[in-house]
């Protein structure tokens, strides 16, 4: 009943490599796997973040940014990381990095400075980080 | 007949597009990544393909967490720059081939390829940025493009990605799609994303030159080995975002297993990114 | 350890749905039908699987000809019925399985199967008819679902259609990816769409019941036959919509290569379909 | 340069298999392959038929009928088509019967009646057809 169509041994190697995979994506430190778990984690805040790809859209969020995230069904916790710009906390509550990067990109807020505040530091620290691996 | 002629493989970022539009890139931030694009320029130049295949990833423009398709190939007339955000890119549209494309979408179904079919479609920077580091001006403007386009894209949003061996025999595919058209076209395919990056969390900005110049060595000496690189060593090699190589395997899968490498660039930084750039020939 | 304890095919018309939905399932017209269904519904009543499979095409609910993938899977924690014109169908909510929907999405991209991947989805009459047909109450009404689902889509609305062999070979994946799962869980698999039939064009109307019949038979006798139909074939036997039958593979390719065909019942027609429906457990 | 990477046998035989499959579709009568050529022959139709899914633009539609299929884009000549009801002429013309239904369904009009029509019959003559299947 349980034998496959196909020979069996390739089910658990498939299993193994799947989960080796995940095992080692989610050791990484400071580095938050976008699988299907987290797809589900914050899908409001990354959907209103999407949205922001149509100019009345902006608008809208421009006028009135908390009433702008409550229409998307933000919860109270993601409204307050969206109107602080929280970038780090944004994608450590399930933000995907692409999505989060347009609201940054509205008020032309560059990814060195969206990197420089999730690693804590200044934009002058975090571009000598950058710089830095001119030596390797 | 039709043909691969060439491949070429480019890092892309939005502030690279940025840069061009805004005429900043002689700065001297910028002028030793876009000096080192000049010879890439010239070979595609020389090459005049009618139709670029552009294998890049969607960052959000086209797909939301709702629908993601793991594989998507364009059918459309022609593709405007999409607004990610910060508006449209300043550049003049791009014309399709859409009876290449449904050729293709044909032979990439019967090779057991399971597209996603796409005749509506904007594209964005991953797309953009190596349209015009590779058929642009010095500063990468651009008139008019002198090639027709089909972008393919591949999924790096949201886990699970293809596995490289996969993306490679996408190109294979591919290759043997485009060997099957009758018309005598020229096609250039090009494998953008990557190298070494990380956007998000605690770790970004790290990268790893590296891991990027071993990966640019075995595009060459060895592509298989690349294939079985799991999407989790990437992550750990490359960043998160760094698993966008994948796409330069899609590339070389449309390439003869012995390639010559015509032109390397590679520069570290821009903005968060290792930037390498490589132009192939088959041998 | 999970396991795919069963699989049912059958036919799916709107019509279907609209008769069960208005009341009017013991009509002469209506009855011979239903009163077929009955011996299926026991089937099912009995096995009380966890978990139900259910792998149809959409046919234009979600899915538009700007963006069709070939195979897409549902990840959402609830589906509702659709809109197709004539407003939702008036039965409950689909409770969804997001944890074995991911686990199906990881284990299917992992043997090279490349998935759409739909978090938001409502489905139309192919995946709630068959629904109802197998656990509603005796004229289809049904309370409450008895069973969480997962919905599995196949591109038939536009070619080139996934073919045949391709769609076997789905199940099979489906039926590793299953037996790979950790939990205890019971997963019967559904696969709708088919008889013959075509809606489009003078030839609308067309049915032919020996190609019908001929292809029960293989279900059980020689499935591998079955695999080696081209889609142009099936269009010729079965008519332009009749390709649907693909979807049956899929169930099929997740079974043992042996089967037991548990029932059957075959009825010409309804509205413009012949309408089949058979009951398979493992040998 | 043109030798593939893998054995280069299989290239034709895909070729031919996908042609001789177009052909013989193409070539059944009555049917109208929906490939992609037919795919891009007339989507602005299928578009307008496909927005009927929501119940606003079924409303949009009813209160007038010809300025919605304009905003579609439709050709003077599909227009007509929609206007009169002519489901043999949609499909010639590059309608898909998946989205072409949904114009019927909002009238309530069966696909009994479509293929009736499609057929140049009355119903009644459409159903007997239908019916003279059993004996078969
Ligand atoms: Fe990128
Ligand atoms: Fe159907």
């Amino acid at each position: 009943m349980s034998s496959s169509n196909e020979e069996n041994g390739s089910t658990p190697s498939i299993t193994e490599r799947i989960e080796e995979d995940k095992r080692l994506a989610r050791s990484l430190e400071g580095t938050y796997l976008f699988d299907g778990l987290r797809s589900q984690k914050n899908y409001p805040l990354n959907k209103m973040c999407m949205s922001l790809t149509k100019p009345e859209n902006r608008e809208a969020f421009a006028a009135d940014e908390a009433a702008y995230c409550d229409r998307f069904g933000l919860s109270e916790e993601s409204k307050k990381l969206v109107l602080e710009r929280d970038w780090i906390g944004m994608i450590r509550s399930g933000g995907n990095i692409y999505y989060v990067f347009k609201l940054a990109s509205i008020n032309h807020v560059s990814m060195q400075h969206v990197g420089a505040q999730q690693n804590s530091m200044t934009l002058e620290e975090f571009r000598a980080k950058l710089n830095a691996h001119r030596d390797q | 007949m039709a043909e691969i002629i060439a491949a070429v493989t480019t890092s892309h970022v939005p502030s690279i597009g940025i840069a061009m539009d805004t005429g900043i890139t002689q700065d001297p931030y910028w002028k030793p990544l876009f000096d080192g694009y000049l010879p890439a320029k010239e070979f595609v130049k020389k090459l005049k393909p009618d139709v670029t295949i552009v294998v890049y990833n969607d960052h959000g423009l086209e797909v939301f967490l709702d629908r993601v398709p793991t594989f998507g190939i364009g059918a459309a007339a022609q593709y405007l720059s999409g607004d990610e955000g910060w508006g449209p890119r300043p550049i003049p549209p791009f014309q399709g081939d859409p009876d290449l494309s449904w050729h293709l979408i044909e032979h990439l179904v019967a090779q057991e390829f399971d597209m996603t079919m796409f005749q509506e479609m904007s594209v964005d920077h991953g797309f953009t940025v190596p349209m015009s580091v590779f058929f642009g001006g010095p500063a990468g403007e651009v008139e008019e493009w002198p090639t027709r386009v089909i972008p393919i894209t591949v999924n790096t949003i949201q886990f699970p990605l293809p596995m490289a061996a996969r993306c490679f025999k996408l190109g294979q595919a591919i290759r043997k799609a485009v060997d099957a058209y009758p018309k005598d076209t020229r096609v250039l395919i090009v494998g953008t994303g990557g190298m070494s990056h990380q956007l998000q969390g605690e770790r970004s900005g790290f990268m790893q030159p590296n891991f990027d110049r071993m990966f640019l060595d075995k595009m060459v000496t060895d592509p298989m080995a690349l294939t079985k690189i799991p999407n989790g060593v990437f992550m750990k090699e490359a960043g998160h975002e760094g698993a966008e190589l994948i796409m330069w395997l899609v590339a070389r899968g449309a390439m003869n297993l012995e390639v010559e490498e015509v032109y390397q660039h590679y520069h570290v930084s821009a903005s968060l990114t290792a930037a390498g750039l490589a132009c192939y020939r088959n041998k």
